[in-house]
């Protein structure tokens, strides 16, 4: 499949870790998309994955890289901090509009 | 020379954005990078960015720590919740209002982030008048004490880096 | 088996795309021209048969081995094939709204059908 | 080279007359005249060359590679012809001169005359057929512009249109039929033609090809049963009926025949299709003559009457019958020539030309009334004129046993009764117009006309006269070579003397002209009150043909077009997509499935279940695209991802780039158009939909699951195949060594293939400005005017606050992403240099560079709204899109410096102080140029449709749009 | 490569693309003038390019040359083309873009934003589908040429064109795709994009491919067959045409030349006598395609109450007869079918401009001009006293332009429509090799009743049009036409009657145009160098 | 690649996946428009991770860029619905 490079077992060991665990959050969150009951409740659930999930597996592929590469890689810090950055756009802006649009549709249901 | 530099930071975060790109520190990336790290942050002039006044690193730090431990630890509470580990409790979710004295419209925007960030807390709404937020819930027990935790743990730190 | 996958995966979004193209709304229409647009792209792609893991970028400054990537034509022409399809998608979106100013209605047809 | 002036002549002066005065009719007359007068004098000299069976011929090289030649061909038949045009020619120039009123624009009429002579002249002067059709169709054009000279009357219009309609249709048919001679004989050079009788007789298209050619004769000649376009020709000036009906137009038809006689003739079916077609017209001719009112209709029905009679002669098949055929042409064009002429003076001077209301005019007019009598009895037949010699010859050959069939042995009965209605006819004219009590009541008194106007008239039937008297002495020689030219030399002993003893055929006459006073005694009577002939009055020729004409040229067309065309758009993408799923399938039933080899893949379950969700989402776009456009609009782009993962999956980074970028600009994209579309609601659903609708779907449906099911089994089997040999093999490996960069797909995009990529930012430039132009004249429908739904809230939330302004709420809340945003504006635009710039070497390259910066933009409008980001950054969209067009271009054209091709590229590396060698590939200049246009086309189109909110609030609300807020389509 | 003569196959291209370029980075909207000029000074430049590349290609063994963009060897990059067929495609196409372009200058190019830009634009994409040697490139340049079509169709806007360019954007854009399957389907089983380089390859094809291989030459001949018009894939065609501006209706008349030129091209190359299993692949579906246009064509040409329509449907006609012409698969049709597609296509581009100007008088499509530009308040309001003085004897001379349409369109004489009749039917009824008399293929027999009735059908239709338009309404007002909109339609027929003059050296050039489509070994050879094309 | 990164790789590999999924369900079902504007940012930051986790896999370096504009651009789309959402059209 790739050029295998031998990788210390640590490294594959705790990369292998961090990547399920991050998968393993990642998902924990989507399914809070399933079971949670309001959509403002729901709102909270990705954010598991944009945090610890996208911190996780980020943090595996960092040290995986640098393993391979015997030397420091750390841009994917970059992916860290771009979805840090902008996840809360999109779920504020997100919010506002559901909340608005709640107050519209009682207004409307009551008139 | 501040003519063109009126961001000196962003201009230092695009210089490392692009050295980290490149993964480089080649002495030709940090003067393409530079040159590119000037343009960009002049760009920014042309929005009319207002220019932030950052002190304290060290209540940055703090700050940082904080939000890292916060979002760990709400991690595992909503992971919980989702995975249906209510220990027996009704959970309730609502919409608290806090009035806060932040204005600086970066800290503003540092707290958005923080927020929104954390699992369990949302960012739902600000009115700028009379400086209330509003935030969303995942797992309301306690008004006050969410109240005081944003203010206390949070905005304290803002207001002191971004005053 | 891969293979059968993406087969399907062509099969699923062409089919919608041309469901939805001989819909009656202009909306319909533009949805069903970008899937049938990715299936179609897809199978560009697929022309050069399956390869994973080996993307035609050589690792270093040397005269390639064309047996250790994957056929890079395909590739190029597919950049084209995205590049005009959303120019064509832009352009369309826009008639699509001037004929529904000018028409009054979204029928493809700029008018209701009699059915 | 002097044959063709002849031919040329003609219609050079013919160009010359347009540019004369609109009333110049002296000049016009002149011209048209020494035309006609140099064609006499011409022919007059080639005399000597074809009397006696003589042939001049002139052949200039045409489209030689086809076997067309131009030839001029004189032969004795030629030359009568045309000196008959020219000579008529001549006087029905001076004629109209005097005819034409000075109010009339003659340069048109002279034109147009001088034109049709041409086409004549080139018709009989041809030597090959297809030259000839050539001149026949001309004569079609210039005979309806002629016809329809006074086109301000519905009457011309009609007559002339239905003329040409005819004619042509018949030249049409002509030209087949002669295409299947040439494709019998191998030429269609008319002496190879002529030779070669036997073998077309004898060949399998005779049939055809003579139903053919009779089909152009027939037509052209106003034969039964397409005569009735010729008596509504009389629409026209009489000048023009007096040419075209007397010497020309429909003397082509029987022109044709006798041309074509030695090579089609002799043949049973030439004898019954050729000589039924004239017996019959000669017959109805006739009788239809003696009931006209109109003296120009009698005249026409008249000259229908006598082609009829020269067809029969050509159809009876016999040499004899050719010779009365060729000399009762000529015959009949001098009398009928100068009968028309004198109908014309007639109307000229009384203003009517009701042969009712006219009488007595022997009186008014002697000398007209002279002339016209004595053509009028040519045309009875009566001794010591010309009508009665060919006449004579015409009984003569009737009597001859042909096949002997029962019509054979009638015929010489069945002539002669027709013969009376022409004596009766031609009676009439003369008793009924010249003769009785002088006239009452008519809109001109009449009186006679100026000489020169009678002059050619008069000529004409002095001719009669002289041809009438001493027929050997004066067109004996010019028959004899006329004949020669037709039989060959094998021209059998005919007499022209007046007196041949008491033979059936001057007794057939006789009779005839007893009878004929005899009918016209008895008919007479009725023929004052009567409308028209009995029975056949109630025909109307013109309506049916009109009729039929709207009922096959319009009814069933549009039916037809109806029936197999469509002007909407399902059905077309519908048999579009049947087309290509045949296209695409029917090789296999020929060729068999071959299916390839085994799969080459593991399984993967991530990007199986991946591909479940990316197929959940295309069906649920096809799905929700009607009622929720919105969540259709979300699924499109999850369809989207999981195409973007796959490219990652199969090796193709670039491709997963570039497709993220271009979706997230497509769902900005088609939210801006969202914001203009209709509310839909679910009006019907779907188990009450009508079975139409219900089939239409199923039909649909089954299309969609083939087109599906056909591109996934082409994809797998190809997918499935082994690799072929391709031309990739030399881009991997030159990608570096000769392109200089290490990302294959990039150096193909900007070297090996650079030209495509130049093609697509055109493509791309284009569509951003007809966006633009579009949307320059956008107006919305008026129900998405207003402010949507949610603004309209929003807005009066705040007008109800008090210390609120309106949208002040909502820019308070959005303060902080709005500022993020603006923060990432610089960050983007790094990332986009840092995309370009690595391109060469590592996926990236100038469009997706170009789609993220555009983004970055794109980003700002969306955050803080058109207004502000303009009054703070200018971008220049269309400026970008001409520098980078120009860069890309010039960076090809750069190697024209060096000497070699269009977007030949160079890589060098440059050493640079501090930073050492880098490395520079004129591709990058070229890629440079592709993100410029990029940045500058794709903010084009989102400003352009952003700009469409700003325009339309500033926009007065329209009067009769409702005030209410438009509400969104989204649930 | 030393010279600049060399570089002249690459000038129809980049002269129009530059020339675009120009006027999107210097000439602003308000700067029509200076934008117009470097449309008009382009144009011409095309048509002595055009000129040079037909003289060079005939001199040759019928290859102006092959230019290898980029430097690079054929068959792997992208080759461009210039033979007879191209060159002559070429000096067509930039002769009637000189036309379309005058004419615009009376009023049309104010129409709308960015005419001259689009336009140039369109000659790029035209030029670039008549010289490449490449498959892809080519689906490059038909996009082009259709973003450009699209845009074109639409200047002017208004309501019926942009419900007419809607159902045409969608149409094409279906056929794009179909398109890109047809080559990549190609490529999958050739692994290459030369056009000659697959002339080469196909014959040696294996037979478990050969499906795949005309599976995707099928799709791929869909695609062009709705380009061309074929029924019945062509509705979108008479209203788009009938509904377009006329200078853009005039250029219009060549784009679906280009589906034709390359169905002749392709066909002839891929699917020759030299295929091996494919050879012939399809021919009997053009035919019956090509007939089957034709008398659609024929209904519509007589359906149509409008002359644009008319005109539009005599497009088909002349479409369809192209078509089954090819179809038929021999040298001297074909070489008569390429002097046909001359003479009908300006003919037919003549007639789009000389539509308007008569119709003019009577305003219904003045009408709809003017309440376009009511309705939308745009600020391109052509000040009325541009329209100018009447010409003398407007009338006249617009009846003759309109009687010399009419005789082409019918294929009547003395307009060479009848000559192109003729070649394609003399040499339909006698195929090279057959003796005097030989049987007649069926084929042969349903292009001549076509032929004829077609010529039929566009008499009676054009009478009765012209005769409505000019004689019916004596008292109409004269139309106001300026001799900058009457001279490029008067032109067009000149050069159509020179045609039928110099019938010979044209039919010469044809036919031997045909030989080489028929035989492409010097194509090939060309391209690829002497060892292939054997 | 050891055995343990492999199957570590294809478990995580298909866990995002299944994140996926869930994603989609929100998006197919809704109920509301937020819903399925949600379930897409959520669509999206999983795909990201997908692509990391690939990344890994494949040990090399090229699938980065692909993961990081998903990183950087992929808000564009959703926060583009979002404000549609909230305001009835994106740019004002
Ligand atoms: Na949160
Ligand atoms: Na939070």
């Amino acid at each position: 499949m790739n050029q295998a490079v031998a990788v210390p077992a640590w490294v594959s060991m705790i990369t292998a870790i961090l990547l399920i665990a991050g998968a393993a959050i990642t998902l924990i969150g989507a399914l809070g998309l399933l079971r949670l009951r309001t959509f403002y409740e729901r709102v909270h659930a990705p954010t598991l994955g944009t945090t610890l999930g996208t911190g996780t597996i980020v943090m595996a592929s960092m040290i995986y890289f640098s393993a391979v590469g015997s030397r420091p890689i750390l841009h994917e810090l970059l992916i860290l901090f771009f979805v840090t950055v902008t996840t809360p756009i999109t779920l504020m802006i997100l919010v506002r509009a559901a909340m608005s649009r709640d107050i519209i549709e009682s207004q409307k249901s009551s008139q | 020379m501040t003519r063109w530099i009126r961001f000196p930071l962003v201009s230092v975060a695009l210089l490392i954005l692009w050295l980290l790109l490149n993964q480089t520190v080649s002495a030709g990336h940090i003067l393409l990078g530079s040159l590119i790290a000037i343009i960009g942050g002049w760009s920014l002039t042309l929005l009319e960015l207002p220019i932030a006044r950052m002190r304290r690193p060290t209540a940055m730090i703090r700050l940082s720590a904080l939000v890292l431990a916060d979002i760990v630890r709400s991690n595992i509470a909503v992971a919980r919740i989702v995975l249906g580990d209510d220990r027996g409790r009704e959970r309730k979710s609502g919409f608290i209002d806090i009035p806060l004295e932040l204005r600086d419209p970066y800290g503003l925007a540092a707290l958005a982030c923080i927020i929104t960030s954390t699992p369990g807390t949302l960012w739902a709404n600000f009115d700028a008048s009379s400086g209330t937020l509003t935030i969303h819930v995942l797992d309301l027990i306690d008004e006050s004490e969410w109240i005081r935790t944003i203010k206390s743990r949070y905005e304290r730190l803002l207001l002191e880096i971004f005053a | 088996m891969m293979e059968i996958v993406l087969s399907l995966g062509i099969g699923a979004l062409a089919g919608s795309g041309v469901w939805l193209i001989l819909r009656p709304r202009t909306f319909q229409v533009i949805i069903g021209l970008s899937l049938l647009s990715y299936a179609i792209n897809l199978f560009i792609l697929v022309m050069g048969r399956l390869r994973i893991g080996a993307p035609p970028v050589l690792p270093g400054a040397t005269k390639g081995d064309p047996a250790q990537f994957a056929d890079p034509l395909p590739q190029a022409l597919v950049l084209t094939a995205i590049v005009i399809s959303f120019a064509t998608t832009a352009l369309f979106l826009v008639i699509l709204l001037v004929s529904r100013g000018l028409t009054g209605t979204d029928h493809v047809d700029g008018r209701e059908s009699e059915q | 080279m002097l044959l063709i002036a002849v031919i040329a002549l003609p219609f050079a002066g013919s160009c010359v007359a347009v540019f004369f005065r609109a009333n110049d009719r002296n000049a016009e007359a002149y011209l048209a005249g020494s035309i006609s007068l140099v064609t006499l004098l011409f022919m007059a000299t080639a005399y000597p060359l074809v009397v006696g069976g003589g042939v001049v011929r002139y052949r200039a090289e045409w489209v030689p590679t086809l076997g067309l030649e131009f030839v001029v061909r004189i032969d004795g038949l030629a030359w009568a012809l045309a000196v008959l045009i020219a000579g008529i020619g001549l006087l029905v120039v001076v004629y109209a001169r005097y005819y034409m009123s000075p109010a009339d624009p003659v340069p048109r009429f002279f034109s147009f005359l001088l034109a049709f002579m041409g086409a004549m002249l080139g018709i009989v002067l041809s030597g090959n057929l297809i030259q000839l059709v050539f001149f026949w169709e001309l004569t079609g054009l210039f005979s309806f512009l002629l016809i329809s000279y006074w086109h301000q009357t519905a009457q011309a219009r009609d007559s002339a249109r239905m003329a040409f309609t005819i004619t042509s249709a018949g030249g049409l048919c002509l030209f087949a039929g002669v295409l299947i001679l040439g494709n019998i004989v191998g030429s269609y050079d008319l002496d190879r033609v002529l030779s070669s009788g036997d073998t077309i007789r004898s060949h399998a298209l005779y049939v055809p090809a003579l139903i053919l050619v009779l089909l152009g004769a027939l037509t052209k000649s106003a034969q039964f049963p397409f005569h009735f376009w010729l008596p509504r020709a009389m629409a026209a000036p009489t000048p023009v009926s007096a040419y075209l009906h007397s010497a020309t137009l429909v003397k082509a038809g029987v022109f044709l025949l006798v041309r074509l006689w030695p090579a089609m003739g002799g043949t049973h079916e030439w004898l019954w299709l050729v000589g039924s077609a004239g017996l019959v017209t000669f017959i109805l001719g006739a009788f239809l003559a003696v009931f006209q009112q109109d003296l120009k209709g009698l005249l026409a029905y008249s000259t229908i009457s006598h082609l009829g009679l020269i067809t029969l002669l050509i159809g009876l098949d016999t040499p004899l019958g050719q010779v009365a055929a060729i000399f009762h042409i000529m015959n009949h064009a001098t009398f009928k020539a100068s009968l028309f002429m004198a109908a014309g003076i007639i109307d000229h001077e009384s203003g009517t030309r009701d042969i009712r209301r006219l009488s007595g005019l022997w009186r008014l007019m002697p000398i007209t009334a002279s002339l016209a009598m004595v053509a009028a009895a040519a045309m009875a037949g009566v001794p010591l004129l010309n009508g009665f010699l060919s006449k004579e010859m015409f009984f003569a050959e009737t009597i001859e046993v042909h096949d002997n069939s029962l019509v054979d042995q009638a015929l010489p009965y069945v002539v002669t009764a027709a013969s009376m209605f022409t004596v009766a006819y031609s009676l009439r004219f003369i008793r009924d117009v010249f003769f009785g009590p002088p006239p009452k009541d008519l809109p001109r008194t009449p009186h006679e006309p100026p000489f020169l106007m009678r002059l050619p008239a008069a000529l004409l039937v002095l001719a009669c006269l002289v041809v009438g008297v001493a027929p050997s002495f004066t067109v004996g020689p010019v028959l004899d070579s006329a004949a020669r030219a037709v039989v060959g030399a094998a021209l059998p002993e005919y007499s022209l003397a007046v007196w041949h003893g008491f033979t059936p055929e001057l007794l057939m006459s006789a009779v005839a002209m007893a009878g004929g006073v005899g009918v016209y005694l008895v008919v007479r009577s009725r023929l004052l009150v009567s409308e028209g002939p009995p029975v056949l009055r109630h025909i109307d020729a013109q309506r049916i043909f009109d009729r039929v004409l709207v009922a096959l040229s319009w009814r069933l067309a549009r039916w037809l077009e109806a029936t197999f065309g469509t002007r909407r758009l399902q059905p077309q993408l519908r048999l579009i997509a049947s087309a290509a799923l045949i296209a695409g399938l029917a090789p296999f039933f020929i060729h068999g499935l071959a299916p390839g080899g085994a799969l080459g893949t593991p399984f993967d379950l991530a990007f199986a279940l991946m591909w479940a969700v990316g197929i959940a989402c295309a069906l649920g776009a096809a799905y929700q695209a009607k009622f929720h456009r919105l969540a259709a609009l979300v699924m499109l782009g999850g369809a989207g991802l999981a195409t973007c993962i796959s490219f990652v999956w199969l090796s193709a980074p670039d491709l997963a780039l570039t497709q993220l970028a271009v979706e997230t600009v497509t769902t900005v994209l088609l939210l801006l158009g969202l914001r203009w579309l209709p509310k839909r609601t679910w009006q019907i659903d779907s188990s009450g939909a009508p079975a139409g609708i219900r089939w239409y779907r199923a039909r649909d449906f089954v299309i969609a699951v083939a087109a599906g099911s056909g591109l996934a089994a082409l994809a797998y089997l190809v997918m499935t195949r082994p690799a072929t040999e391709s031309i990739a093999r030399y881009f991997v490996e030159n990608a570096y060594v000769k392109g200089g960069g290490t990302n294959v797909v990039n150096v193909i995009l900007v070297d090996f293939r650079g030209f495509d990529t130049l093609g697509e930012i055109t493509v791309l430039a284009i569509v951003a400005l007809t966006v633009f132009a579009l949307l320059r004249r956008f107006r919305p429908a008026a129900e998405s005017i207003p402010v949507p739904e949610q603004q309209y809230a929003q807005d009066s939330a705040d007008e109800a606050h008090p210390d609120r302004q309106k949208g002040e709420s909502v820019k308070s809340a959005m303060a902080a992403p709005a500022l993020i945003v603006r923060l990432l504006f610089p960050v983007v635009g790094v990332a986009a240099i840092y995309l370009l710039l690595r391109g060469h070497d590592q996926p990236g390259g100038g469009f997706v560079a170009g789609v993220i910066m555009a983004v970055a933009v794109i980003l700002q409008y969306l955050a803080q709204g058109t207004i502000w980001v303009e009054a703070r950054l200018r971008v220049l969209p269309v400026r970008w899109m001409g520098i980078g067009l120009l860069l890309a271009a010039g960076t090809g054209a750069a190697a024209f410096l060096f000497s070699h091709p269009f977007l030949t590229s160079s890589f060098s590396y440059l050493e640079i102080p501090l930073i050492g060698a880098i490395p520079v590939a004129s591709a990058l200049l070229f890629d440079l140029g592709v993100f410029a246009l990029v940045v500058g086309a794709t903010v084009l189109m989102l400003i352009a449709l952003a700009h469409q909110s700003v325009r339309s609030h500033r926009a007065p609300r329209a009067p009769g749009a409702a005030a209410k807020p438009s509400v969104s389509e989204v649930r | 490569m030393s010279r600049l003569t060399d570089h002249l196959i690459i000038a129809p291209v980049l002269l129009p693309l530059l020339a675009g370029a120009v006027i999107l980075t210097f000439g602003s909207e308000g700067r029509r003038n200076f934008n117009a000029a470097v449309n008009v000074v382009s144009s011409f430049a095309l048509v002595a390019v055009a000129v040079g590349l037909l003289r060079a290609a005939d001199a040759g063994p019928g290859l102006a040359g092959v230019y290898r963009l980029g430097d690079w060897p054929a068959p792997f990059a992208i080759v461009l083309v210039a033979d007879r067929l191209s060159a002559v495609m070429l000096l067509l196409t930039s002769v009637v873009a000189v036309a379309a372009v005058i004419f615009s200058l009376a009023r049309w190019h104010r129409a709308g934003p960015h005419f001259h830009s689009l336009f140039q634009l369109l000659l790029m994409g035209l030029n670039g589908a008549f010289l490449t040697g490449d498959l892809f490139n080519l689906f490059v340049f038909f996009e082009v040429l259709l973003a450009a079509s699209y845009g074109l169709a639409l200047h002017g806007s208004g309501a019926f064109r942009v419900k007419a360019g809607l159902h045409y954007i969608v149409v094409n854009l279906a056929a794009s795709l179909l398109f890109l399957i047809g080559v990549s389907l190609i490529y999958s089983v050739a692994g290459t994009l030369n056009m000659a380089d697959l002339a080469a390859l196909i014959p040696k094809i294996r037979a478990d491919d050969l499906a795949l291989l005309e599976a995707g030459a099928g799709i791929l001949g869909i695609a062009f067959l709705l380009k061309a018009g074929m029924w019945p894939l062509c509705f979108w065609l008479p209203t788009t045409y009938a509904a377009a501006s006329p200078p853009v209706a005039s250029i219009f008349a060549i784009l679906t030349k280009v589906g034709v030129y390359i169905v002749l091209r392709l066909w002839l190359l891929l699917f020759g006598n030299e295929a091996g299993a494919s050879a012939q692949f399809g021919g009997e579906w053009l035919l019956l395609g090509g007939i089957a246009t034709v008398a659609f064509g024929i209904v519509g040409t007589l359906a149509s109450q409008d002359m644009a329509r008319l005109a539009a449907f005599s497009v088909l006609v002349s479409s369809g007869t192209m078509l089954a012409a090819i179809g038929m698969g021999q040298v001297g049709v074909t070489g008569g079918a390429l002097y046909y597609l001359i003479s009908s296509t300006l003919g037919i581009s003549a007639f789009f401009l000389l539509v308007e100007l008569v119709e003019r008088g009577r305003e219904p499509g003045a009408d709809v001009f003017a309440v376009t530009r009511e309705a939308y308040g745009d600020v391109d309001t052509p000040d009325e006293e541009e329209v100018g003085i009447a010409i003398p004897a407007t009338m006249g001379m617009l009846g003759f332009a309109f009687i010399g349409c009419a005789l082409v369109i019918a294929g009547l004489p003395p307009l060479p429509g009848f000559i192109a009749k003729f070649a394609l039917l003399t040499a339909a009824l006698n195929p090279s090799g057959s003796s005097p008399g030989a049987p007649v293929p069926m084929a042969s027999w349903a292009l001549l009743v076509l032929l004829i009735l077609s010529g039929l059908a566009a008499l009676v239709a054009m009478t009765r049009a012209g005769i409505r338009a000019f004689w019916a309404s004596p008292d109409r007002a004269v139309p106001r036409v300026r001799l900058i909109e009457m001279t490029p339609v008067v032109v067009l027929l000149i050069l159509c009657a020179m045609q039928t003059v110099h019938a010979g050296p044209v039919m010469r050039f044809m036919e031997a145009t045909a030989q080489s489509l028929h035989a492409p070994h010097n194509y090939v050879r060309g391209i690829l160098g002497q060892k292939a094309g054997g | 690649m050891n055995t343990v990164l492999t199957w570590s790789i294809m478990t995580a590999q298909i866990l995002l996946v299944l994140a996926m999924a869930c994603a989609a369900f929100r998006i197919l079902w809704g109920p509301r428009a937020q819903d399925r504007v949600l379930g897409f940012d959520s669509l999206y930051l999983n795909a990201m991770l997908l692509l990391l986790t690939f990344g890994i896999g494949s040990g090399s370096r090229i699938y980065f860029e692909a993961a990081l504009i998903i990183a950087l651009l992929g808000f564009v789309g959703t926060a583009a619905l979002a404000k549609f959402l909230l305001r009835g059209e994106v740019i004002e």
